[in-house]
């Protein structure tokens, strides 16, 4: 069984109005440093080892995890975060 | 807590152990007596759940007894999951109010939506399909982030639950007070219509018939809710609280759609949703209503994590789960169903003859107890009530008269109130419009629904002003059934009946206990003048922080009958020119 | 004409839509499950609002890979109208039947209220019934009808007449105020707005119901024509 | 600046519709090989580097990128994944 770590993030120049909104909610408290935050999704498979397992994850991405039409990923294999 | 860690019958004696579960001295000796020997740890949670103020009523029983609970109408009065009345045509109308004011201190967003999705399982599992949703809120003064935050989350908690579900949230109440802070309210109402053909009843009857759990599987979440529910909430409720539960209104829909397949199955001989104190209270009553025993075994739960022990699959509060009795040898029709609908269903018990409730795990008998002990037989308390001092002073007092020198400013600054103020804020975010019935939309008296396919209406409202009962709750008592009758009659309908939802702090508090008789006497007196039955409703009581105990708030939730559409009437005014009048006293 | 509604797991605006094609338009129905593997005996299929599968990932992700959707795919592609309305929209993005795809309203919050659109393009096989530039109040109720696309794709979309519907007040931020669009072949169309849900002055509106009788006008002149 | 990426996942023990639906989805599509899906939040930051860089993200983290009654969080600094 591996672990596999899929970030889903918006493309560049689509809008992120739940990104603007917890910038703005951070400075609101205080947090003057913050001078952007972006938002996305964050998706942990435990997957059975087999052939092709970066073949099927990109596909996995592509096809479902992801909508190319507004959001790139990425993902790497090993110990998740949590 | 594992099994292996599980504390003995004795040390449970010795170490009072059954304290932390809210279980009184007096009511472990009860224990011992019912079951002739000590309660084993499994045993004495079925207990602490199910003799929790929340599942037994036991400080509010001997008063509920005062409302009228009968009428020409009523089908169904109190003791099942909702009440029905009769709308003609064969047709009924179903409604209930329940609270999730305490999950909802805690988790906003989620104790809101499980509070719906429970509302919703109790009028579905009836027979009726949901036709709407009603909500009444309390949350303290709107200054505050922690207010502003619950109150938004709570909102949306609500909303997500509804919309995804797709029952309309119709209409509401909202009011701010600072004696809501730190122990909000969350009441949540369900109305649904039925066929009187389709009407079920969650009793287990008939030996040898097939108990089946369908739905989400068990977790460890909300293992003592309802115990929970029965506590003043304190600092200390932060750590002692149960693990959230979470709502999945995608599931609740599926679990919607099968059910109001499988109550038209003959096969099907009960069915009751898991609430509060979950497969516990749902398996003991539903065998008590029948007069009969449950055996399950444990080990076929479906269970979401590894080594669940009997204690925690019994107390746990997972949602959108409903259990069913099934006739023996015609399972299959019901697992069909399910599994059309996507829904886990598992055979995991039978009826039996004699009036208890057995549970086996791991072939060991973990637990044998009787079950009208659990269901019925919990103690009644009559709590100590005395008049408050400052209620009488009050009497004594001259009314006091407001002095108005500039009545624009005055009715300005009246409209500001965020309690006065328009609540289309909340309800924007509400999808009221969905099932195309909804012919009254938020914002006048009363929300009005077609029946479709008929020339008659439903037309519902929730209210409670409880800066009355705060200052008289005799009188502010009459009031509320008062104002819902208006409210029902200005749009059109003659009130049929209502639900309620008592919220109430510490009853053990002689003075909170005497809000609590004095609404009551209020209630039953207007209740049987304008001959509105209460045909069911809960009481959530212990609503107190360290800051004292909320208002006496008893909220109401009226249905009313609108005989034909033309009659429906909305709030506004019309049209330049038309003559405005004033009718009553 | 006989139409399809889809049934997903989810969708909760599926016997609006099937009252308002029999009882609004009086035209035959069946709602269809998301397991069936043909819609090919249908003459118009309808996508239908909700929370299929919860929504959850992004909403219409999941559901535009249930078994019904090839053949919804198929049929679409022969030039039978499709209609897919708020979720089903959302459905007909993820499938790619339709350009763009959908992201929260601006307010991060589900907003229901009724709408007022114009008519951007009255010359569509769904809105033939309209005025040009008409002005209609139609309910909306959505949590992500935010309308995005590319700037190639917008310019796409108004070089070929694809807008169909604008918002008067862009309460949810969609690009050009989008509320509806046609593909280029003009059988499939999406909109936020809920037509079944003003059918009837009960409900407060009947603006919707010209978009039925559009595609049923549309179905008649090219039934007339074909047989 | 610095670019700070946060991780946002359920506490053990809540339950993950959204995590089991897509699981579902996955399986139905044919990829039997996954076990299991957790779903998450990832957040990215860019942030003025200050003092106690660390103690503010956790902070916010804690205040308001993160609801500590049901979420947990871990974060990087550096370089993103995007
Ligand atoms: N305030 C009340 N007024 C009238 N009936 C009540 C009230 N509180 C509870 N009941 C009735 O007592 C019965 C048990 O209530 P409850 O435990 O809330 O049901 P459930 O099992 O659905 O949680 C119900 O039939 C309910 O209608």
């Amino acid at each position: 069984m591996v672990n596999v770590q899929v970030y889903v993030t918006l493309k560049e120049g689509v809008l992120d109005p739940q990104g603007s909104t917890i910038e703005n909610a951070l400075q609101t408290m205080g947090y003057h440093e913050v001078a952007s935050v972006q938002t996305g999704k964050y998706i942990e498979l435990e997957i059975e080892e087999g052939n092709d397992l970066e073949a099927r994850i990109e596909e996995m991405c592509e096809k479902l995890l992801s909508n190319p039409v507004i959001e790139d990923y990425t993902y790497t294999i090993g110990k998740g975060v949590s | 807590m594992s099994l292996l860690l599980e504390p003995s019958a004795e040390q449970i004696e010795q170490g009072k152990v059954y304290q932390e579960m809210g279980v009184k001295d007096e009511e472990f000796e009860m224990i011992k007596k019912i079951l002739g020997r000590l309660p084993n740890y499994t045993e004495i949670g079925l207990f602490s759940v199910m003799w929790s103020e929340h599942c037994s009523y036991k400080h509010s029983k001997a008063q509920l007894k005062k409302f009228p609970t009968e009428g020409e109408h009523v089908l169904q009065g109190p003791g099942e999951g909702a009440g029905i009345i009769d709308i003609g045509d064969e047709q009924a109308v179903v409604f209930k109010m329940e609270s999730h004011n305490h999950p909802s201190a805690i988790e906003p967003y989620q104790g809101a939506a499980t509070g719906i999705g429970g509302i919703l399982r109790d009028v579905f599992s009836m027979g009726a399909r949901p036709v709407a949703i009603m909500n009444s809120l309390r949350f303290g003064e709107l200054v505050k982030p922690r207010v502003k935050y619950l109150f938004e989350e709570v909102v949306a908690g609500i909303a997500g639950y509804g919309n995804c579900i797709g029952v309309p949230t119709v209409g509401g109440e909202v009011q701010f007070d600072p004696s809501y802070e730190g122990n909000p309210l969350v009441n949540a109402m369900c109305v649904g219509l039925i066929d009187h053909k389709d009407i079920q009843k969650g009793i287990a009857s008939g030996a040898g018939n097939t108990v089946i759990y369908v739905g989400a599987s068990t977790g460890k979440d909300g293992i003592h809710g309802a115990t929970f529910a029965s506590e003043e909430i304190s600092d200390e409720s932060e750590s002692k609280r149960p693990s959230v539960q979470v709502g999945d209104p995608f599931m609740e829909k599926l679990l919607l759609e099968a059910c109001l397949e499988l109550v038209k199955c003959d096969s099907l001989v009960g069915i009751q949703d898991m609430g509060a104190a979950g497969l516990t209270s749902s398996s003991a009553e539903m065998a008590s209503k029948a007069g009969s025993g449950i055996e399950m075994n444990l080990d076929t739960v479906p269970q979401r994590e590894l080594n669940m022990s009997p204690y925690e699959m019994m107390l746990s509060e997972s949602q959108e789960r409903m259990l069913l009795v099934v006739k023996q040898g015609e399972e299959k029709e019901i697992h069909d169903i399910c599994s059309h609908w996507g829904l886990h269903s598992a055979e995991i018990g039978r009826v039996i003859d004699e009036q208890r409730l057995v549970l086996w795990h791991g072939g060991e008998k973990v637990a044998d107890v009787p079950v009208d002990a659990l269901a019925e037989d919990a103690p009644v308390y009559h709590p100590e009530s005395r008049e408050p001092e400052a209620f009488r002073k009050r009497q004594e007092q001259k009314a006091w008269r407001p002095d108005v020198s500039d009545v624009k400013e005055t009715l300005t600054a009246l409209l500001k109130q965020p309690t006065v103020a328009s609540k289309e804020w909340v309800y924007d975010q509400y999808d009221y419009m969905v099932r195309t019935n909804t012919a009254v939309q938020p914002g006048s008296d009363a929300a009005v629904l077609r029946v479709r396919g008929k020339d008659k209406a439903l037309a519902m409202t929730t209210d409670c002003n409880a800066r009355y009962l705060g200052l008289d709750p005799e009188q502010g008592g009459k009031i509320v059934i008062a104002e819902a009758s208006r409210n029902i009659i200005c749009s059109g309908g003659l009130p049929l009946g209502l639900t309620d939802c008592l919220n109430y702090g510490n009853p053990e508090k002689p003075e909170i206990y005497w809000q609590f008789e004095k609404s009551i006497d209020g209630i039953t007196e207007a209740c049987k003048t304008l001959e509105t039955p209460v045909i069911g409703g809960n009481v959530s009581l212990y609503n107190e922080t360290q800051n004292g105990a909320i208002y006496p708030t008893p909220v109401v939730g009226m249905v009313g009958l609108i005989k034909e559409l033309a009659h429906i009437t909305t709030q506004e005014f019309k049209q330049a020119g038309d003559a405005v009048y004033i009718i009553g006293e | 004409m006989k139409f399809a509604v889809i049934v997903f797991p989810g969708s909760n605006c599926d016997d609006d839509m099937y009252y308002a094609i029999q009882e609004g338009l009086g035209e035959p129905v069946d709602k269809v499950w998301y397991t069936e593997e043909s819609v090919a005996d249908y003459d118009g299929i309808f996508l239908p609002g909700g929370f299929s599968y919860g929504d959850y990932l992004r909403s219409g992700a999941i559901a535009r890979f249930a078994p019904v959707m090839a053949s919804v795919v198929e049929q679409a592609e022969k030039g039978k109208p499709v209609l897919g309305v708020c979720n089903g929209f959302q459905v007909l993005l993820e499938a790619g039947l339709l350009p763009g795809a959908m992201q929260r309203n601006r307010s991060l919050k589900f907003i229901c209220r009724p709408a007022r659109l114009v008519v951007a393009n009255h010359e569509t096989g769904f809105t033939s019934k309209y005025e040009g530039e008409e002005r209609i109040t139609i309910p909306v109720a959505h949590g992500e009808g935010n309308y995005y696309c590319d700037d190639e794709t917008l310019r796409d979309l108004q070089t070929n007449s694809q807008i169909v519907f604008t918002y008067e007040d862009n309460f949810n931020g969609s690009k050009e105020a989008i509320a509806g669009i046609v593909n280029k072949q003009g059988n499939v169309m999406g909109m936020m707005p809920h037509p079944e849900r003003a059918t009837d002055q009960i409900l407060g509106s009947d603006d919707g119901l010209k978009i039925f009788q559009s595609i049923l006008k549309q179905w008649r002149k090219s039934h007339v024509l074909t047989t």
